[in-house]
């Protein structure tokens, strides 16, 4: 896709006025990744509540496409139910996004902050709620996201 | 000229060297493809197109250049899964050859895991660089070498092998899937069984094992695995380290620098996903490329087909060969258990010389230790000829490096 | 289209690449020379030509393909011996690139002369290659790593070399002849009269000087000396370091394998003469012999002539560059002290989405950290996008790469 | 040269005979070198009397060539004066040994003992006569044989 398409107004609008920036105290899942290629960082903070997502709030440096992709992604899943968070899909995300045909570079862009929210899921499924099962599946996908 | 097996003659039109006259008018026999291989005509191209087309550095950039460079490059790593049956993509390192692969187990993985009064046992046939390694790492850490004797089939002693295991004080048990002086096919399956149940690791150097026989390591069950792409129609400068994932998880790195970080600062660094924490620096891009069109013809061809083709080609020439009065051959003479590689001393001449007088029939073949000094001790020789095959040899190669045998022996007056 | 200095229009018809289109049918504009550079045909035509006509493995074998091979592999060592006026050709070991040499001087000679509490000096500007294998090594040794600072302008701030430098502590001073981001050209021969002042050892990183600038390393007077040949118009999988002879002497090997070895028995083993000592293992043959021909191609021009092309194309970019309303241009302005690599920032467009909106244009740069984050902490930015010139880049693409930036701007409603 | 002119009669006869084979006990100069292409050994000791070499002899695993050629230089050497010997040059040895033209692997063959000879002068020179300057002259003619 050529860039006066992935570079539309609304993601310029959500890489500069991020929606959910910021951190939680305290929160239930912390989880940073970065991505050793472009150096693009990201943090997100969950708080789950009653089988839901209470808050999330995200921080991070990086492009347009991975900051915009972070910021819708902690829009998407606020109040949502725990289990359909658990299956978010690559593809879920990159139609949020709006954004079709990235290339192999820049797709990595647009799934960081899945990729960031997966592994959280996992270190939650597996320490807190000791569902190895589960956690063991979505680690696996996190690791082949990209 | 042909063998059953595969269609020589169109093989031998993608390899324009076989073409060329040497000494000015002979043909060029090829005989010393455990050494190097000749390259198809596919694997040459695939390396200049990626410099006339799509040169670029890769993994960091977003240009098209870049994309599309590093998609070649990994594009081979998934070839390789394959082409070894290996489990993922995350257990593939490219390294320069056989021999980094071994060092970079020695510094990574030897030098955590191996201690003082441990022990890593080898073998009399093995090449330099699954020996050298293995005596710098015990020396560093106090540790002991051990050798698995050769017996005078050319077969591995195991019953040694299991006096060492029995120590309890084995880390690591290191040879090679097919020796490159003997030939003789190592039974792998068995030793790597015998050092599961002590819980021993275990490499193997698979550097004249991949490029003619079908290698899976799912059924081999080795830790560590290394081949080079130079003796299997690829380009120099590539080679492959496989590795359990659990064990490149645990290992530090070897080389430090650019692709293996996730972050560096000042005083800390954090170090990328596998595979890339082991390939530091840019890599041999446009061979790496190239190794992929080698392994595109292998299984177009199929190693099934190699290994036949190589069999019989090797029971021709061990046929011929040992006619010649005088003559010595090391190593097995059933061409079942042994590849093709066949070492051999003809009279009081020394192979250096033999390879001289031979190379101006046109015939190239080794001479010397071909790494491998330890084996020489054993065979009780300083030196020995070595005539190896490939799948573009024929039956007529070898009567002409039959009929130059007889012109040696002659200038040697025996 | 050409500046005073070169044919330009000539060195272009040698680089077949120029002429792709990317993106359908944009002319590529590459600007990404920092990273990798394209390569002459004859460079191409070299490693093909070995292939096609004397591919062997080298030193070993007495067949006249190995001769050939050797010979040209031989012949590529005392090109570099010339071209960077060193001693002798036992000096120059053949390794992958730059990461792999200054790696090969941290464990063969780092690990013996670097002890608890002394000091590695390396600069805040370096490349992770010569940050990361010093991070081990310290590590391992419990030594310290320090950093010589850089100033607003990218200079460094030799006084706190000087500080270092009084605690009589400092074993290794490691810095590159030329910044990868800013362009800085080090004042090494300052520096390394400091270090040789209190007997302290010095080791360059010329992977960006040696493609751009003159080297003498006899005016040069350091230890260490690494570089690599892809950003050169040489081949992938090719570098070399440079080590006072006195000092490989010394060094224990580092890659334990064939080639390396004088003789090897069961339980010791004694080293080749230099360089091979420290060349273990089948080296990169092909791309070794293809170094020469990129050599050959940078003598004809002329480094000067290099020189002089670049300075006038990095003036033309500056020039148009700061005209540009919110754009950050990184490090020195001043042509005569900078190379022709140029690090910018475009309002708040982060460099990749910059890199892939003008790659659309055809015009190939750089974004990110370019492997020196230990340089964006201290520029106190997550990337930075680079454009970098060569010989065969013209001031007509650099007004294609100007207007595109305008364009991105555009898009970004900036 | 053709294989045919390299192994004339003489060459195989002094590998197949070779004069002064065997050790010196007590060697005023005991030298061993090997060649580590291609693993051929080569150990000479010397005997030298009122600046002549006494005594010569060589021991060795090898090729023709550098059998031979061991071989025909201890005859050379045995009751020269010492300062010929420092002398003797790669073409002497050559000539000696009606070997030209040899290729570059081969003729390392054909100069190993000549290369073991000045490695061995050369420890005498610096060790026992104290002659630093002629004995890195000799060193250096060593190391640029080949
Ligand atoms: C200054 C500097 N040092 C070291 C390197 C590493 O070189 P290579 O990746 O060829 O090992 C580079 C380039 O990537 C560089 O620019
Ligand atoms: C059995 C064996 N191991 C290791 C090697 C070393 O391979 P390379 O020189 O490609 O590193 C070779 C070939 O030289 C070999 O035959």
């Amino acid at each position: 896709m050529s860039s006066a398409d992935i570079y539309r107004e609304i993601i310029l609008d959500y890489y500069r006025n991020p929606r959910n920036y910021g951190k939680i105290t305290n929160p239930d899942i912390a989880q940073r990744d970065s991505n050793p290629l472009c150096g693009d960082e990201l943090e997100m903070h969950l708080n789950i509540k009653e089988n839901k997502v209470a808050d999330v709030k995200f921080t991070g440096k990086g492009c347009a496409i991975s900051q915009a992709s972070a910021s819708m992604l902690t829009e998407l899943i606020m109040g949502k139910n725990f289990e359909e968070v658990k299956n978010l899909s690559k593809e879920d995300i990159l139609d949020n996004l709006g954004l079709h045909d990235l290339g192999p570079a820049r797709i990595k862009c647009a799934l960081l902050s899945l990729k960031v929210l997966k592994s959280g899921l996992y270190s939650y499924l597996s320490e807190k709620l000791k569902d190895t099962e589960s956690a063991d599946k979505i680690k696996e996908e996190a690791s082949g996201l990209y | 000229m042909q063998t059953s097996m595969i269609n020589i003659e169109d093989i031998r039109k993608d390899f324009p060297i076989l073409k060329r006259k040497v000494h000015k008018d002979k043909a060029l026999v090829y005989l010393d493809n455990a050494a190097t291989t000749q390259k198809p005509i596919q694997v040459i191209d695939a390396i200049s197109n990626y410099y006339l087309n799509y040169n670029s550095n890769i993994h960091r950039a977003v240009h098209e250049l870049a994309e599309e460079a590093t998609l070649a490059y990994e594009n081979t790593r998934d070839k390789i899964v394959k082409f070894i049956n290996a489990k993922s993509r995350e257990e593939i390192i490219f390294v320069r050859g056989t021999t980094e692969a071994i060092n970079l187990v020695a510094y990574s993985w030897g030098r955590q895991n191996v201690n003082k009064d441990d022990i890593v046992v080898t073998t009399e046939y093995e090449h330099h660089s699954n020996i050298v390694p293995w005596q710098l790492l015990t020396k560093e850490k106090d540790a002991k070498l051990e050798y698995v004797g050769v017996d005078d089939n050319g077969e591995l002693l195991l019953d040694q092998l299991d006096k060492y295991l029995e120590t309890g004080r084995v880390k690591l048990v290191a040879f090679s899937q097919m020796s490159n002086v003997l030939g003789t096919i190592t039974d792998s399956e068995e030793i790597i069984r015998r050092c599961k149940k002590k819980g021993v690791r275990v490499l193997v150097d698979g550097a004249q094992s991949v490029p003619h026989l079908k290698v899976d390591l799912q059924k081999l069950d080795c830790d560590f695995f290394a081949f080079s792409a130079h003796k299997m129609l690829g380009p120099t400068g590539v080679g492959v380290l496989w590795a359990r994932k659990e064990l490149l998880e645990g290992m530090v790195p070897f080389n430090g620098g650019g692709d293996m970080i996730r972050e560096v600062h000042k005083y800390e660094t954090s170090w990328n996903d596998l595979p890339y924490k082991f390939e530091a620096g840019t890599p041999n891009i446009a061979d790496v490329i190239g190794f992929a069109a080698a392994i595109d013809y292998l299984e177009r061809i199929g190693m099934d087909k190699v290994r036949e083709h190589e069999m019989e080609l090797t029971k021709y020439a061990i046929d011929k060969m040992s006619q010649i009065k005088g003559i010595k051959l090391y190593g097995q003479m059933d061409v079942v258990k042994r590849g093709g590689v066949i070492s051999f001393n003809l009279g009081d001449i020394h192979p250096h010389d033999l390879a001289t007088i031979i190379d101006e029939d046109g015939v190239a073949i080794r001479s010397g230790h071909h790494c491998a000094q330890v084996l020489m001790e054993r065979l009780d020789v300083s030196a020995t000829s070595r005539a190896s095959f490939y799948i573009y040899n024929t039956k007529d190669e070898i009567d002409v490096f039959i009929k130059s045998l007889y012109r040696a022996k002659e200038l040697f007056r025996l």
